[in-house]
Order: C-alpha cells, then structure tokens, then sequence
C-alpha cells in the first residue's frame, strides 16, 4: 500500500471533495475519498455544503477542489461562467443516464384512481389536492425556491394550464421541506402532487408513480423557454434528463493528471444507483458506510475505473 | 392594659445553612462567638420569652448585632424561628396558613424596616399608600389618607419623588408614614426614627405616643437612644448576643440595672430627662398635721423640728418653718393656719422629670414637697437626692440613702 | 486491545434497527394522532390566514399609517416613528411590501405568543429552584436542537407551511424571555421584597407590584432576544413553505444573489428593528423611574 | 390612482440594475481582496485544523477523562461530572464520537471567541450612552439579518469550510453576551459604585472590583445565550463546509430520517448542556455570596 | 490648628434634569418649597461658604433634608457643584482631572457612607480592605491591617461573613473601619454612628478622638445628635434647607443661637454634658488678696464680704468665710494664712463639664470657684448659675446674669 500511495501521490496532497447532503451525493463523495485516499495516496476532506455554496466557492476559491455529483441544471448560470472564466471544469457524469425530474403522485393514490398517472387524471380530481394553506385552492408541491427547477415548475404549471383547474403552485421552501412534504401525505396516505427527482432514498423509500403528462421531452424547448424566467408561451413537455456531473476546479484538475482520469471515467447508472440507495435506506446508512458497502459488493463496476495497482491497493485497505 | 398580646416563648433562633444541626450549642450555652467560630452558624436568639401587652410602647434596646432586629422580625414571621412560639392574640403565628399569614400581616401589624424597605419604582405617595393598596383600598381613597401622613411626617411636596431622590431621613419618614397609613393594630419599628433630626424626632415621638393613647395601638419599638426609649418606653427589654438581659419599666431599669452590661448601657443616659420625681424623692420625715398655730408650734416642738409639711385630712396644706411661727404672738395661736404662715408655694409634682424641677429645688432651701394631683403629698425632693441623681453615678437603691459621692 | 483507540461502539446492525424503532414509533404516532393533532391547531392556522389576509388587503398607506400611529403611541418619540415610516416606504419602494407583509404577520403572532407563554412560565420558574431544575434543560433544548431536526417530525405532523413555521419559530425564540424574566425575579433586592411580604400582599400583588416592574430591565432584554430570534428564524420557516421575506433569501442564497439577499435580509433587520424600539421604548415609557436622576 | 392601492415601486429594469450594480460591486472587491483576506485568516484556519486534529487523534478514553476532569475543576460536582462522562459515552456508543469532536472543536474556538471579544465589547458599551446607541444597531443586525445572507459574501470571499463556519458562528452568537454584559454593568447599584469611586478607584478597579463581580448573574446568562446560539447555529456552519454534527442532521433532513436528526440533534443538545453547566458552575463557583443566605 | 484645609466659596447644587436653568431661582432666594413645585428641581445647597480647619473634627447638622450629606459629598467630588468652588489645600478640586482626582481621593479624603455603600460581594475583611486594595497595598499587609480595624470595631469573628449576613450596626462598622483603614487625611463621616449602640458608639467617638489628637486628622462629621456634636466637635455647622444657618463651637452654637430655628434645635440637648464650666461660671466679686488673717479680715470689712476667695501672687489660695477668721483671736491677725483659715478645698476646673460638678456645686453653701491649671482663680459658679444651665431654657448671654426662671 505504502509503495503505491509514493508513486502515485506526488501531486495528490490535500484533496477537498464537497460531500452534498443527499444521499447518492454523499456515496459519491465517500467513494471518491476511499479510492482517492486509498488508491492515489491522496489525503481527503470531505467539506459539506449545498449546491450552491460548493459551487461558488469552487469558481471563486477553487476549494473543494472536487464535487463528484452536480446537478447542474440548477446552478447552470454561474457553473457556465466559471468554466468560461477557467475556474471549473467538468470531467464526468457522475450518473451515466442522467438524473431523471418529473411530477409524482403517490402509488397508493394511483391504486385507487388510475388515471392519476396522467395529467388528464390529475385535473380531474383536482379536488382531492386540498391546500389547506389556502382553503378552496388545490395544490401542487413545486421546486424550493432559487433551485433551477422552480423556474421551469413555474412555466410548466403555466403551460398545462393548472390554474384553471384550482391549482396553485406551492414552494416548499427547501429540498427539505419538499421531502417533508411527501413523508407526511405518505405517512398518512393522503395526497400528493408534486415536483420530485430520482435516484433518491426518498423515492426508494416511498413509492410515486411518474405522472406522464402526454409530451416528450424536448431539450431545446426546455433550454430556450421552460428553463427561462422570462418564457412567454410555454408548451408543455416532460422533463429532459438531468444532467450529473462531476465538476472539478481547474486548481485540482491541472495538477492530478491520474485522478483526473479516474474522474472522468468513473459512472453508475441509475439502476445500480437505485439498488445502492435502496440499500442505505434500508440500513440507514451514511454516505461513508454506503461507499463501503459498494466497494466491497460490486467491484466488478469500480475495479475498471483504476489502474490495477490502484485497485490492488484500495482492496488492500478495505 | 395588661392584656398579652405578643407572647414569645423560647424562641431560638441560629442563622446558616443547617442550623437545626447545631441547635443544641446554643441550648447548651456556648457563647455566640464559639458557635460561629466552630459552625459558621451565627446566633441570632437564644432562649428569648416575652410578654408584651395590648396598648403598650414596649422598647428593645441592646448592643449592635444582639439580636433585635431578628427578634421582631419574628413577630410577623418574617423570620422563622429555629425553634420556640410566638404568639400573637393566643394565635401561634406559626401554625397560620399562607392566607392567614397574609391576613395577619395585612390587618394586624405593620413594620418600619431599619433600612427602610422603599420601593424603588413607587413614588412617595405610593410607597406610602402601599399598605392600603395591598388591601384593596380604592386608589383616591388611598391617596388622600396618604398624603395626610405624607404631611404629617414633613414632606409635602415631594409627593411625586422616588426614594432615590431623597435624603436619608426622608427616606426613613416615608417607611414610617407607609407603617403608620395602614392603621395596623401592632407597629414594629426597626430603629425608626435613626436616622431623623432631633427636631422632627420629638415631633414623631410625640405622634407615637399620641396614637398609642388615643388609638391604643401597640408598639414594639427598638432604638439605640436610651433618651428615647425612656421617654416613650413603657417598658424596655435589653438583649445581649441573642438573650434577654432585662425587661421592665424605664426607671426601673435605670434605677435597677441587673448587671454591669445593663448598668453600662445606661450610664450615659440624660437622668434630668429621663428621671422623674417620684423615683428620687424621699419619704417625708418632717411631717405634721395641725389646723391652727398653735398645734403647729406644738408638734414641730416635740418632734424638734425647725422645718415641716402640714397635712391633714384635706391634704397637703403648705411648709411651715418654726422661726417664722414663733415670732408670731402668742394669741394668735389659736388662730387657723393660713396663707401667710406657710411657706412661699414651691411643689413639686412626682411625675415631673427632673430637669424640670431643677431651678424649684436648688433655689429652695429646704427640700420640696412633692404633692401629686389629688393633693397628697407623695414626699420631698432634696437638693442632695437631686445631685445624686443627676451626677453620672448610678444609683444602687434609691430607697437607702447613700453617701457616695464622686 | 481495539478499545483503546476505538470507542466501543453499537454495530451498524444495531444502529440501524435502533433508528428504525424510533423512526417507525413515530411514523406510527403520526399516523395515529397526526389528524387530530393537525385538526388541533386549525383554528390557529385560520387565524394565521385571516391576519396574513387582513395586511395584505389594507392599503399600503394605511398600513404604514397604522404602523407609524402604533408606534407614536407606544413610544411617543417623532423621530422613531418618522424612523418606521420611512423605511416601510423604502421597503415598498424595494419591492418588498407583500413578502414584508407576510412576514410580519407571522412574526407578530410569534413574538406575541412567545411573550405571552414566556413570561408566565418565567415567573413560573423563578418560584421555586425545583422548576427550575426542570425548565432549564428542556429550554436548553429548545435552543440548540437544531431547527431543522424538530421540523422534521413537526413537519410529518403537521406538513409544511405557516402552522410548522409558527411552531418552530415559537420554539426557538421563546426561551430567551423565560430565562430573562426567571433571572431577573431573582435578581430582584430581598429588602423591597421582604418589605411587601410584611404588608401582606398575595403572591400576585408580590408579583405585579414589586417583583415584575424592578425585573423590567431584565425581562425586556429577554423580549428583545426573542424577538431578536424570532426574525433570525424567518428564512427556516421559509424552508418549510412559510412565504414572506425569507423565500427571496431563499432564492438569493441558491443564486448567490448578493443584492437580493441584503435587501431581503435588510427587511427583516427592519422589521426587528421596529418591533425591538417600539417595544422597548414602550417598556421604558410605562417603566417608572428606578435607578433615580443622580445626578 | 394606482398608488392608492399599489405602493410605488422601482420598476424591474431599476431593480434589476441595482441588483447587478451590487452583486458586481461585491464580488470585484472580492476578487481583488479575496487574497488578502484569507491570508489575514490563514492562522486561524491553521489553528482550527490543528484543534480539530489534536481532538480526533485524542483517544477516546483519554478525551473522556479530559472533559471529566475540566468539568470537576471547573464545577466542582460529581454529579455533573459523572454526568459529562456518560454522556460522551453514550455518543461514543452511537457512533456520532467524530462528529461531535468536530463540532465541540469549533465550537470550543468560536465560544471563547465570542466571549473574549463580547465581554470587552459589552463594557464598553456600558461606558457611554453613545457607544450604546452606535452598538446596538449593530447587534441587531447581527441577529436578524439571516446567516445565510452575509454567509454568500463571506463564502465568496473565504471559500466554504471553517473559518467562514467560524465567522457565521460569532456573528450569530456574540450579540448576546455583548448585551447582557451592557445590561449587567449598567445594572449594578450605584450606591456601590459610588462608595468604590469614593476610594479613587481607576476605571480598571471600578471593572473588576465592582461592576465585572455584581454583573456576574448579567454576564452568565448572556453567556449562556451565546453558548446556545453558537451551537444553534452547528446545522447552519456545516452548509458551508464545516463537518461535525450538523451534516448528518442535513442528511437526515433531506431523506427524512428521524432518529438519525434526533440522535446528531441530542448529541449538539448534550454539547450545549455541558458548555452551559460547566461554565455556569465555574462563575457560580467563583461568584460571592451576593444574596446572602437569607434563612 | 487655624490653617484653612477644605474652604467651600458660595456652592450651589440644585438637583434635577436642568439645574442650570433654573439656578437663578435659588439665586434670587426663593424658597426650596416653591422651587420644587415650580420647577421640579430640589434645592440641595444655597450659597454655602465655609473654611474647615487642618486638624479639627467640624459637625455638621441640621434637618432631615437640609443638605448636609449634599454638601459633604461636594468635599471629593461625588456630587459636581451647580455652582461655587471647593478648595482643599488651596487646590479647587474641580480643576483635577481624573487621574488627579483618583489620587486625590486616594489619599485625602475617606467616607463612611450614610447608607453604608458596602460591597456585597466582599466579606467583611475584604470590605475594610478595601481603601487599601484600591491604592494597591499587598494582600497579606491590607488583611493584617484590616483586620486590626475590624477588631477595633468590635467585628472580631465575622471575617468571612458577608455584609448581608450582619445586623445593621454592623454593617455601619464595617463601613467606618473601611474608612478608617485607609489613613486618609480627611474623613468624611456621614451619619456613621446612627445606627450604633451608645456603647460602641461611645468607645467610636473616643476612638475618633484620639484619631484626632494623635494623628491630627481632620474629620467632617453629620450627627442628629447634639450630644455627640457637643462631644467631640471642635465646630458645628448648621444647615436648614440647604442654607448655613450658624458655624460656630459647641458652647456658642448652644449659647449663642442666633435664631429660632438653631434654639429649638439645640433645646434638648443634655446640658449637663455639653457645657463646660467655663461657659457658666461668673466673674469673681469676692476677691481679696492677702497673705496674713488680718489683711484678709481688714480687706473683707472694707468689701462687706462674709465670704471671699483670696488670690495672690502665687495664683487662687482658698476660700475664707470671714465670720471663721473673726472667731480668731486677735493675736492671730498677722498670721500667715494657713490651711486651717481655708474652707475645705472645693474647686472646680473650667473645662469640667457641668454633670461633673453637680454635687460639688450643689453641696457647697458659697459660689464653688473655677481654677485653672495654672492655679489662677477663673471664676465662680454659684447654685443658681448651674440651676439656670441646667434648666431646659437657653440662656440668652451667660456674661450678664438673668433673672428669668422658670
Ligand atoms: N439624587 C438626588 N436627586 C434629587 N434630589 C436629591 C438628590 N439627593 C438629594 N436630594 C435632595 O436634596 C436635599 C438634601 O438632601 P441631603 O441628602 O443632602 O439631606 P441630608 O441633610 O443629608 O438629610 P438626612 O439627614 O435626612 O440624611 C433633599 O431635599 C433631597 O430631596
Ligand atoms: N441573614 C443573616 N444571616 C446570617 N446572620 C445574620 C443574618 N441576619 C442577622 N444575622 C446575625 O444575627 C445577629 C443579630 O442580628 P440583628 O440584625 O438582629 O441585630 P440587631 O440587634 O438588630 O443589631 P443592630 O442594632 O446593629 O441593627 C448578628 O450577629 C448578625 O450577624
Ligand atoms: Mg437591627
Ligand atoms: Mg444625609
């Protein structure tokens, strides 16, 4: 172990990797450190913090000088200027399919009433969203305020026209708030509509039916008017894939050739994603005992990522 | 008048933190100093019985840190006692309940506190009204009946002052006027007139006074000054370091110190003011009772005496001196005593202080009489008792002539 | 010898099912009683809608004229008033007069709920040692259980909006007025109390008359906490779907809009501003004078 | 009429420009001081680090003692050592020992920070009524103007990570103890006061013969206070980076898990109650008897 | 002695939110009463100017309200003037800065406080230590000395108490041992013995005394007690609402008073102890100066004395009663005079308080003659002189006899 960790570690000194709070973020941030640590002699810190606060500090201070999982579709602006100014580039995606965003309602609503699967269903029984915020309203949970997506929640709830139908469209304040939000309708079975994401523990731990809302996804509309405040006709379209990626300041990346080249080739894909978070969920577990868990389990999907030596080494340590 | 209205019995009282623990040193008798050197508990009471009686002035007077000011913090329970009774109108206050406490704290007595007590926020008409204003009392029915005593103790005027603003004597008459406004039966007065000017001092004395003999209110009272405590004082007890010395009526005390402790502690005092006649005057040993001259000359002859009190059944009648009488001719013996034979009128009353008779006894040559108000004479008052009384020594028994003299 | 570098520790198994228990013992709660209890503080969150209404359909200027009327007469100073109209202007100008609105509908529920439950149970507590005891950790961890763990639970509960939003507020700002009052009783010199206790007065008169108006100085700095962390929590009940000042800061901080942020931000230091003078100097206007002019 | 019923209001292109104007204002200055500033704060940064390792690398046992020992030191009571120690046991036992090394390093810094700039700042506001009204804007702003907030400049020009944990942290937290040390001093019977400059005291006497000793009960609680809100604020700190309690909390959160928020909240309640209770001890240890042991 | 230490020129102090404004007002001598209810503002000093002399004990008197601890405070800089100056040692001590004036007050000047101002967090030894603290002093030398004062007050024991936990007249003691601690120069004493027993009290004023003579400090002293004023005040001072009434020594003021309000002020003092026989007694008529029976015999014929006080060169002989000499033979006249021709030896000396002369005065049948220590002959002090001292009326002018009696 001592040997490799010398010959590959000459650039790799102290490594900060943004470990974001949600849990697929958190594994990535956990594997990233055992292999980085393990496998590239790197010494590691993992530095919490949210999308934004990683990412500015990243363009403006180049620390953490990795973020191994970002949504960049929400951060899209201030991620584009910094690789246009040099600070940040990106290496990989984290997720090889791409995050998947829509609307959800609960699984035991669609047991009861089909149709709610549909947009069409949705309208129909608007009356059962009540909002008790604003009684006589119907309520669709949307996006925390200032995350990308609370835009295009905006401009789709417009376009599918759902205030006609009584709906208003509820900010939930915070990714926190938002999963509140579905734990409690979930716990008590009542009903849900609203804007969620995946892979999450969450949607593994509580099951929503995607509602299709009759159109495919169309990422140029989406990238010249959904995703934009000022839209004017708004058509309505299903959510594009997500893209995931894995950001690193130019700090890191011109210095750390051979991590750079994990970076770039390291991936899962939403299934074996999935099955990971489903794991955690069950176990409750931590980013940290959810990395182990891969490493040890699946070393067929992470062995190719690194040099052999490498691999030997990160076996060794586990 | 004899009535017992406060009866404290065996009252113990050990100030720390467990003071039950070391309450049987004080029951054995170590002294005060001993137990707060050994325990750090201080002694506050030590085996203390009283009886204080409805309508009296009852002094307690004693040493700095003796025990006085917890004494009658007992009395309306704001100290409990470590161990024995008080008693107040057969009642033991310590068996009250809280309403009852509040009841009897309301109704029967009220304190003037030796460092005042003022509410800081209250104005001064307020802290007076305080009393009242904690029994309901409507507030203009309460403001006028405390402005009355606001003008009674001298300080109109400052009606709308907080305590900070005043001096310290008016402080102290606002704690005494917020006392007296609420017509309590029992005062308790911490050293309340301590820290007054001797002037308003004899004014507020002389309310005292007035108010215990009008509205036969009971007042227990403490005070350092001896001039004080004797004038007003029907009786005064004296502690020392938590016991009780001596209990009893002024001139008793002055006159009959049990100790040197009580002996010094009245040494100092002004006798011409403190004393009055009647405890140093003598019995009359120059007495006759004649109508006319002649009975006059005739017992003064036989009992050979040159000067002599005339009383007969009407009581006293005047002094004669022999010399005067014999001059007169003998024809005129038969005649009735009158104006003329007798003696320019010098009397003396047994309740006059002292100083009051002091000219009437040194300008006379002879002893004056003391007649009391029913005309009786009651003895003489020489001007030998008088120095005696005065002079700084103390008197042993002022019923045995002594000769002592400085 | 493993110990002695690592801490004995429960296994990953038992981790794991020991949170499950507490996790599903409360789901279950929430799924027994969740309804009653939400049914519970309906009419408060009706109330909450009702005043947020109310604001938000009175005119601006009327508004603004109650606001500077309100505090004229609390306070009595023309520069203070002066002071609050001006800036309630300014946050019109700013565009912030509907979120400012919101949040100071919420917000003066709050503060008056926490003033009104504190106060008592400070008083409470400063009766005797033993309560105290008891009070002093709960308070505790009113104040450092981090917002966001009580809201989960309060959130399945009760989901998100201004009923969550009002309860974590309340539960994090009320602590400083109750310990504020609870000291400040203590602090309160034995002498004046020792001397109404001699008049007789009842535990209330003790209270009211002493014991309340020489503690003013203490209480009102724990009112000026709580309202302090009253407004500090704005943005945590935003994250739990309370709209008003702290979406927009919200929205700011995901952007990193510096601008907006302040601005927002400067609302709510505003808003605290106001309510902490008003308060104060209505405290210090009905105060009498204690400390005395020496001088 | 419009005005009667809409407020006026800088239209969006005005507030739009405003906006950038700041926003570019800022972060100019950030790009040309950003340097120059996280130099300024390298040492503490170090220092933090360092701390923070020194309490990782601490084995358990002796870490255990440690805290035991400083707290019978400073307490002087079994009973709450005994305590401390189970505790600390106990969050060992549930894994959360790392963690809560992290965060009882930062806030260990940032608590004596805010003490040992507050007290001094507190006393001088209690010098002069100007001081006081220059100050005390200040700390409200401090209070209400949400972390989150002056956390996009500060991240902007320090980065996330520790010391921009550490500022958010006293920024929060010193209001308090500043205000309470003001109020305490301001507070302490002038008779006393008097008597002691009778004496000719210097203002440093005056301070720590008098004023400091009799505000003492003033001080603790805003202490206290300061204690509770730097560790309210653990949550808000691991936002920007800072590890310990605060991100399984967050995790927690964002995946609902109750007992794990519960557990990582309860091990931030137990660091507060020992701060508080040791340091509350010591003062109370170290107070006179003020009251007097009045029965 | 007659050095000037502390001089107050024309002070002015009006309490309140704007004195300057309404300054004029007491200027132009409106009443203290109208101020207040005019302005708001109370009249603490008008027009004060006095001159205290290094090294004497300066009383300080006057009603509750009247200023007096205003004006002390006035003496280090407690209070700032309205208007006017205080000089001490030639220094105007509202020219110091505050360096100066810490040092000023270090070294000059120590106070008891009427209300104590004790430090409740202090034990007792550290409060009396605390002069010494402030200026420094090591710990282990302030305690020695400390704790030497606080058994002088008679505190021995309560050490580690604290002031909360003693009795009034504790606390004051422990106030006064604070200040006495210190050495300073200057002690201002406001109120310090009210609330101490007349025992302590007695053992303080004789401490205070001695503090004078031996060490030369200059004390500035408040009482509501004559009798100590009388005691052991070089000069009182009279103030009555915020006026200087009179300044003058103890027999002046008592004697002397030049109105109403000083007269009913100081008519109730014990005048047994106040006055000095000096202040009574009378010029010597019956003065012959012989050294031989018959000259004394020749020379009381001529005068028409039957009784006469014989002085010559070598100072006061004795007293002769002329109807003894005559019983002599005439062979005997130009004898020496000698022991046996002399009454009994009964004199009195000028600086006896009268309490101590009573019984020598009153037993004697002629005038007692005043010596003094130099053996010359000062005066005489008949019954009657003493009776009229003694009775509770003032004597308007001692040098000319009255007639007035009661
Ligand atoms: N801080 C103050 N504010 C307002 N008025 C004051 C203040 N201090 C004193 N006074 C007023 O000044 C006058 C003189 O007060 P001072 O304390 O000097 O009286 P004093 O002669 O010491 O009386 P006492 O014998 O009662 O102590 C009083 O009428 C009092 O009301
Ligand atoms: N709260 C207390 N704690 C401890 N000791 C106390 C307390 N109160 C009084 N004592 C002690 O009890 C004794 C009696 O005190 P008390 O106040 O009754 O004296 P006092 O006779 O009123 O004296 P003074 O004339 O000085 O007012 C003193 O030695 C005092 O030290
Ligand atoms: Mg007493
Ligand atoms: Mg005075």
């Amino acid at each position: 172990e001592d040997s490799v960790a010398e010959s590959e570690s000459h650039q790799c000194e102290n490594v900060t990797i943004a470990e974001m709070t949600w849990s697929s973020a958190s594994l990535w941030a956990n594997i990233d450190k055992v292999i980085l640590e393990n496998g590239f002699g790197c010494e590691v810190e993992l530095v919490p913090g949210d999308t934004l606060a990683a990412t500015t500090s990243m363009i403006e201070k180049g620390v953490p000088a990795i973020a191994p999982e970002l949504w960049t579709n929400g951060v899209v602006d201030v991620l584009e200027k910094g690789v246009e100014d040099g600070k940040v580039e990106y290496v990989g995606r984290s997720l090889s399919d791409g995050g998947q965003e829509n609307l959800w309602v609960p699984k035991y609503m669609v047991d009861q009433y089909p149709e709610l699967a549909t947009l069409e269903g949705v309208k129909k029984h608007a009356a059962l969203f009540k909002n008790p915020e604003n009684p006589g309203t119907s309520m669709m949970m949307g996006c925390p305020a200032g995350w990308n997506c609370q835009i295009a929640n905006e401009n789709l709830f417009r376009a599918m026209e759902l205030a006609d139908y009584g709906f208003e469209l509820v900010d939930p304040g915070s990714g926190a708030g938002l999963a509140g939000s579905i734990a409690k309708a979930y716990e008590r079975k009542e009903p849900w509509f609203g804007y969620y994401w995946a892979p999450t523990a969450l949607l593994g731990k509580y099951e929503m039916v995607s509602v299709d809302v009759g159109a495919e996804a169309d990422l140029e509309h989406y990238s010249t008017c959904i995703g934009k405040l000022d839209c004017e006709s708004p058509r309505v379209i299903s959510f594009p894939v997500a893209n995931v990626w894995t950001v690193v300041s130019t700090e890191f990346s011109s210095g750390s050739p051979e991590v750079m080249d994990y970076l770039a080739v390291r991936s899962l894909d939403n299934a074996l994603m999935n099955k990971l978070l489903a794991w955690m969920e069950d176990n409750q577990a931590n980013g940290e005992i959810g990395a182990y868990e891969f490493l040890e389990s699946y070393p067929e999907v992470w062995t190719p990522w690194v040099s052999e030596e490498v691999a030997t080494a990160i076996k060794a340590s586990l | 008048m004899t009535e017992s209205l406060v009866r404290v019995e065996g009252l113990y009282k050990l100030f720390g933190s467990t003071p039950n623990k070391f309450i049987e040193k004080a029951k054995a008798g170590e002294t005060k100093t001993d137990i707060l050197k050994e325990t750090g508990h201080t002694l506050g009471l030590r085996d203390i019985s009283l009886d204080i009686k409805r309508g009296e002035i009852f002094v307690i007077m004693g040493l700095s840190g003796s025990g006085k000011s917890t004494l009658i913090r007992h009395f309306n329970r704001l100290i409990d006692p470590t161990e024995g009774k008080v008693i107040v109108e057969g009642q033991d206050i310590m068996t009250l309940n809280e309403a009852e406490l509040r009841e009897f704290r309301r109704v029967k007595m009220s304190m003037v506190f030796q460092r005042f007590g003022l509410m800081p926020h209250y104005t001064v008409l307020e802290n007076i009204a305080f009393g009242l204003q904690v029994r309901g009392v409507a507030k203009k029915d309460r403001s006028e009946k405390a402005m009355q005593w606001l003008e009674d103790v001298g300080l109109k005027g400052y009606e709308d002052q907080y305590p900070s603003q005043l001096s310290g004597g008016q402080q102290q008459r606002v704690g005494l006027a917020r006392a007296l406004c609420t017509d309590a039966e029992i005062l308790l007065m911490d050293e309340a007139f301590s820290a007054l000017d001797p002037l308003i001092r004899s004014e507020m004395q002389d309310q005292l006074v007035e108010l215990q003999e009008k509205l036969h209110k009971t007042i227990i009272f403490i005070t350092h000054d001896l001039d004080e405590a004797l004038r007003i004082g029907d009786r005064i007890a004296i502690l020392r370091d938590g016991e009780l010395i001596q209990v009893g009526e002024p001139a008793d005390i002055l006159l009959n110190p049990v100790d040197d402790y009580v002996e010094s502690f009245v040494r100092d005092v002004n006798r011409a003011r403190a004393l009055t006649v009647d405890t140093v005057m003598q019995p009359v040993k120059d007495r006759i009772s004649a109508h006319t001259i002649g009975e006059a000359i005739k017992q003064m002859r036989t009992s050979k005496l040159d000067y002599a009190y005339n009383v007969n059944e009407d009581g006293y009648q005047g002094a004669i001196v022999r010399e005067q009488l014999e001059e007169l001719d003998k024809s005129e013996y038969s005649n009735e005593l009158c104006e003329d034979n007798y003696e320019p009128e010098v009397v003396v009353s047994p309740d006059d202080v002292l100083e009051a008779v002091i000219s009437e006894t040194l300008d006379s040559e002879y002893p004056v009489p003391v007649v009391d108000e029913e005309g009786q004479l009651q003895g003489e008052l020489s001007r030998g008792n008088l120095a005696e009384a005065l002079s700084a020594q103390s008197l042993q028994d002022p019923e045995t002539e002594t000769d002592s003299k400085s | 010898m493993s110990w002695l570098t690592e801490i004995p520790q429960l296994d990953r198994s038992g981790m794991t099912s020991l949170k499950k228990i507490i996790d599903e013992a409360f789901k279950g709660f929430s799924r027994q009683y969740g309804e009653g209890i939400e049914n519970f503080f309906k009419p408060l969150l009706d109330f909450l809608i009702f005043f947020e209404k109310l604001l938000l359909a009175t005119p601006w200027w009327l508004m603004i004229a109650i606001l500077v009327l309100i505090t004229q007469l609390a306070a009595r100073s023309v520069k203070l008033s002066v002071g609050v109209g001006v800036a309630l202007l300014c946050i019109g100008f700013l565009g912030m007069w509907e979120d400012t609105m919101r949040t100071l509908s919420l917000i003066t529920v709050c503060t008056l709920l926490s003033i009104l439950i504190g106060i008592p149970v400070g008083i409470l507590m400063s009766r005797s040692d033993r309560t105290q005891k008891v009070i002093t950790p709960v308070l505790d961890i009113m104040q450092t259980m981090p917002a966001f763990v009580y809201l989960i639970p309060v959130v399945i509960l009760l989901g998100i909006g201004r009923v969550s939003g009002l309860i974590a507020v309340v539960i994090y700002a009320i602590p400083p007025v109750i310990r504020l009052t609870n000291l400040g009783i203590r602090l309160v010199d034995k002498e004046v109390i020792e001397a109404a206790d001699s008049y007789g007065v009842t535990s209330m008169q003790r209270l009211w008359s002493v014991q309340l108006p020489l503690a003013m100085p203490n209480i009102m700095a724990g009112i000026n906490q709580t309202i302090m962390m009253a407004l500090s929590m704005v943005v945590i009940a935003s994250m739990i779907g309370v709209r008003g000042l702290g979406l927009p800061v919200l929205q700011a901080i995901n952007n990193q809009y510096i601008a907006q942020g302040l601005l927002n931000g400067s609302a709510i230091v505003v808003l605290a501003i106001i309510f902490d003078r008003v308060s104060q100097a209505y405290a210090k206007r009905s105060q009498h004078n204690i400390g005395g002019q020496n001088d």
